[in-house]
């Protein structure tokens, strides 16, 4: 059984990716993860300077979910490549996440990261705030995604991920414009912008006020998400958002994803990646599937008569 | 060495209203930790939150089992509190830095406040015999929220009781226990270490003192978790040195001069 | 204590509101539900003619919640002018919610609907398809919501609340566009667009390929859609989301909703209504608040440093 | 009268692999239920799905209990199987119309297919009276499958029993057994009156060999349900008059010809 999947020309062994921040720099969990079940590790969002961070608390327990509002603290991109990227040592692909203020911000750490030989794709955070635009997400709208992902694209030679904010109203537009400038693959959803209120203290729960919703909670949004996309681009999907068994992952796939991230779900249950590849194997060989494209988005083609009410 | 695996509960005593001992049978853990250290717990049952619960490492066996002290303030203490011997938790651990002692003092001074027993109790039974004298100040309100866990007398271990209502032991605050002790001792203060743990404000009073009187003094942390391990950047806690330290893996041991403990109360 | 909330003109003698589709049209849970402890209750999206709706399975429960796909299945303005709103008799408001393909349909209801004496105020649900665009939600731009809501107000001097969905990138835009065209106040929001797969038919689970996710999973997302939106205009907000308990409500309250809307949660306690005013009664007594305005976006004012990652 | 109150479990019993009669306490509902109306239950423990699920009534007391045949298919029913004695269900119920039983018919024929028992056992227990004969057709794959409850036996009412492998009773399908049934009585089609429940499928060809027989035909059917009174529109059954009828409301037990059957099946 062959679970291979491509993103541009890098050949993932697994269709499981490690989402951005839920495995720091990718050594993190050295000894307490199996992974040879990844396909890839995505690290946390890289910025150019190092991010401090929003203020405590930074995450809140919700029971379908948690919230966080880290506020992508990050070391920056010169102690990322002089000090952490050379000593990373993990049996899968690393992909690195990478976020800016401005198109520019985001050119320039393309560039960085570029021929660093242990880089093998750029994931594209276009949920940052466009400080220039009051500090709305670059990917909330075609034109700014459209900036980022060209600049980036010039600087690169790595396989180029989109990671999509889900709050948007023209979602396929915005995915056509990310593969028009050169995307080759889209990650389909960041976090959902939630909160969280102290009703004690009358304030809210997070330091940083609002945060992303992950977890169970967002699954099935995040899954109407990826069928949508899926039905509107050429490039891989790859589903993320509350993954966090075998039969979701595959219900990702039917819907037409390509390949999946992982993240919330590892701070309940290590033993989750494991799990899941295995239960993935195990509904192919039931369904006599070979590999993954045997059965990639077929429960398409349904006509969609509508998300009311 | 940091593993995820199963814990099984042997006992879960409550102690006094809302407070409970739990023993737990985890070899892995149980063999190598050190005061100060603690074990993020999931209850493989329905209903349990999100996320696992960090809780100090009160006491081990040094073999085959751990013991926790938890006080019930939310879903998961609740949960837990009404959990029986066998029932099983997925635990990683033992996590963090733990307490350095410091082997050129003379003294050693633990101060808690509230539920902040659980690691200050495994520090003095662990290194008792390092002190020539090793003090325990427990601080609560009244009688009724003072925390005493069964066992907790440890040989060579002088303990100290303060309530602010006077009900138990001295009237006045563990702050006036340390304040008392530290003066009482009328030693050098670079022989006197200070431990600390409890809520945030009784910490950042410690800590004031401390520095005031020049006494090194090293405090557990708590701030909310997620991973334990340093990967999500969950649990910040600010810095003096600007920024964040982490408390799962900087701490939830820090001394307390890395702390900024303003920026910290403020939020 | 005084729970009095006014909506336009019309005052609710509590803040809780049956949201729309999940109590028929008014008299379906007559002897089962506490209708006092209600301000009002919202009917089924009605539409000028009779609708139909989806084919079956119209609902699947996903643990977290439930996604619905009913299609807009309605009596049709006659029938319920006719024969189903004399017959209404429950001892609260009736909202009625209206829905339409063009601007057009909706002005025509609302004109309709005003003037039958036993409606307090009309709810528009914007988030139905507009068929001119494709079927994307009028909702989702604040041109369209304009149009729709400028139509209804001509035709109707009963209180006008806008139900605005809840994918929008420029949510307060959309708000002000609403309250610009004459909206008296805003539902926020309606059902997340969301799906299901069965994994071993290897197609969608309901009928109607997508449709709402609502319940507990919504909550913290629909929860920050009322901050952003209480914060951008003034009109009175009515929070809806998986508001399960007197805390979610108190939270929504604190994040500066004058009301709230319940729905999914009738489906698993009828005695939710009665709890949750009675919660927020306890609430009010124990911090020495006497009305709602007392303790109504009290959590505001925090700066929000951003939803992420 | 509808109402929704509380429900505790007298008993909880496997009758073979999967399947369990369930005795509940809940005199609101056993005091005014007829055979076809359901209840919906939700089990108040932690892991619970989000809805309600509706169950047929197996039998009433007409007092104070009541009574479920169920199969374990998923998460409910799972937990359900794990509960014991004394544990409590919110129920609503007694809901939807039952099956009107026509005295005018000397023969009754109730034909269930899988786990399409309940109902039907309910019927012939309540209506045997009625008629001269009443035959209760069971069906299903294999001897394992078949479903006999546990005093399912009622007087006066026979029993044909039908698996497609032979393995109990007669060879064939409940199909096969109505068939035979109406065959044999050889009597005036206006004599005979057939119930039935079953899966979707089963169903279809009862009401298809009815309609060709010209014999009158009311089903129990399923369907997704969340209200169960109306309010919500879920529950949508393709009708042979265009549009919808509501399971929970207008049934769920339909005259076999009001159902487009070849609209439902394409679902
Ligand atoms: C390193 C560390 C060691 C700890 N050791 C102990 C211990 O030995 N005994 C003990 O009783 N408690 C200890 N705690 C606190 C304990 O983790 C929380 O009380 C527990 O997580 C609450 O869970 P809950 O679901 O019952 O409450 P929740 O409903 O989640 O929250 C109730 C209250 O507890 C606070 N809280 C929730 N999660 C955490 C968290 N992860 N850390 C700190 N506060 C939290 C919330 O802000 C809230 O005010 C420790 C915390 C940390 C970080
Ligand atoms: C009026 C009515 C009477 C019923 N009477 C009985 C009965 O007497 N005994 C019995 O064993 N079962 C009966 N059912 C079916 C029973 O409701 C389902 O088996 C149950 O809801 C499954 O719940 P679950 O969580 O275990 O399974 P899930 O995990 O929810 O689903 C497992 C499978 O069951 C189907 N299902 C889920 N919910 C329903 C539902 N509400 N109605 C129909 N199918 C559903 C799903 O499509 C899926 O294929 C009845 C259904 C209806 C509508
Ligand atoms: C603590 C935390 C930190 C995160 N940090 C980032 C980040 O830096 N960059 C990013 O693109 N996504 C970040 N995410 C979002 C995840 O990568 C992922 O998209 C999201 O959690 C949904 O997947 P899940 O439901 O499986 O967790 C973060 C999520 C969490 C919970
Ligand atoms: C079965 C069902 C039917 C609904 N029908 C409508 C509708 O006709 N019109 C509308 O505006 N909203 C409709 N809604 C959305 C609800 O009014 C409400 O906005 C949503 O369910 C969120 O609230 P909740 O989480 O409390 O259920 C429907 C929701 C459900 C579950
Ligand atoms: S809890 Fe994840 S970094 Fe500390
Ligand atoms: S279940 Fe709500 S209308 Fe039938």
């Amino acid at each position: 059984m062959n679970l291979e999947v491509k993103i541009g020309e890098t050949v993932l062994a697994t269709p499981l990716v490690g989402a951005s921040g839920l495995f720091g720099y990718g050594n993190e969990y050295e000894g307490l993860l199996d992974f040879t079940s990844f396909g890839a590790i995505v690290t946390k969002t890289v910025t150019l300077k190092p991010r401090q961070g929003n203020p405590p608390p930074r995450i809140v327990d919700v029971g379908v979910g948690i919230i966080n509002s880290i506020g992508l603290e990050n070391v920056g991109s010169s102690v990322f490549l002089g000090e952490v990227l050379p000593a990373v040592d993990i049996p899968c692909k690393l992909f690195v996440s990478i976020g800016g203020e401005t198109p520019e911000e985001y050119r320039k750490i393309a560039g960085l990261f570029t021929g660093s030989g242990r880089v093998d794709a750029l994931e594209v955070n276009v949920s940052c705030p466009n400080v220039a635009r009051g500090g709305i997400a670059f990917g909330s709208d075609p034109e700014s995604t459209y900036r980022v992902v060209e600049g980036v694209r010039v600087e690169t030679a790595l396989p180029v991920i989109v990671k999509i904010p889900p709050l948007v109203a023209g979602l396929e537009e915005v995915c056509r414009a990310a593969c028009d400038a050169g995307a080759d693959a889209l990650t389909i959803a960041n976090t959902y912008p939630a909160m969280a209120i102290d009703i004690d203290r009358a304030r809210p729960v997070l330091g940083g006020v609002t945060g992303g919703l992950s977890g169970k909670a967002v699954k099935s949004i995040s899954l109407a998400l990826v069928w949508k996309a899926a039905g509107s681009v050429s490039v891989p999907v790859i589903g993320a958002g509350g993954i966090e068994t075998a039969d979701d992952a595959i219900e990702f796939i039917l819907a037409g994803a390509s390949a999946f991230q992982i993240g919330s779900v590892v701070l309940r249950d290590m033993g989750a990646p494991s799990t899941i590849v295995e239960g993935l194997r195990t509904y192919m060989q039931g369904k006599g599937y070979g590999n993954l494209p045997d059965f990639k988005g077929k429960a398409a083609g349904e006509e969609d008569t509508g998300g009311e009410e | 060495m940091t593993c995820c695996s199963i814990a099984k509960i042997v006992d879960n005593e409550q102690i006094r209203n809302g407070c409970y001992t739990m023993k737990l049978e985890v070899p892995s853990i149980a063999g190598g930790c050190t005061p100060g250290q603690f074990v993020l717990l999931r209850g493989l049952v329905a209903g349990w939150p999100y996320l696992r619960r960090p809780f100090s490492i009160y006491s081990s066996d040094g073999e085959t089992k751990v013991d926790i002290v938890y006080k019930v303030v939310g879903r998961a203490t609740s949960i837990m509190s009404g959990m029986d011997a066998g029932e099983e938790f997925d635990v990683v651990g033992p996590l963090g830095n733990g307490f350095t002692p410091d082997e050129t003092c003379t003294h050693a001074v633990a101060v808690a406040g509230g539920i902040g027993i659980p690691p200050l109790a495994f520090f003095c039974q662990k290194y008792v015999d390092l002190y020539e004298h090793t003090t325990l100040v427990l601080g609560a309100a009244t009688r009724e929220e003072l925390l005493v866990p069964v066992g907790l007398v440890v040989q060579g271990v002088k303990m100290a009781t303060y309530t602010e209502d006077g009900s138990k032991g001295c009237r006045g605050t563990a702050l006036d226990g340390l304040a008392g002790v530290i003066g009482e001792t009328a030693l050098e203060k670079d022989a006197v270490q200070v431990i600390a743990c409890g809520p945030r404000e009784m910490l950042s009073e410690v800590a004031h003192l401390c520095r005031e009187r020049g006494v090194a003094c090293q405090v557990s942390v708590e701030e909310i978790m997620a991973c334990g391990i340093g990967a999500c950047l969950s649990c910040a806690v600010p810095a003096s040195a600007g920024g964040y330290l982490h408390a799962c893996k900087d701490g939830p041991v820090f001394d307390s001069s890395e702390i900024d403990w303003e920026r910290w109360l403020e939020t």
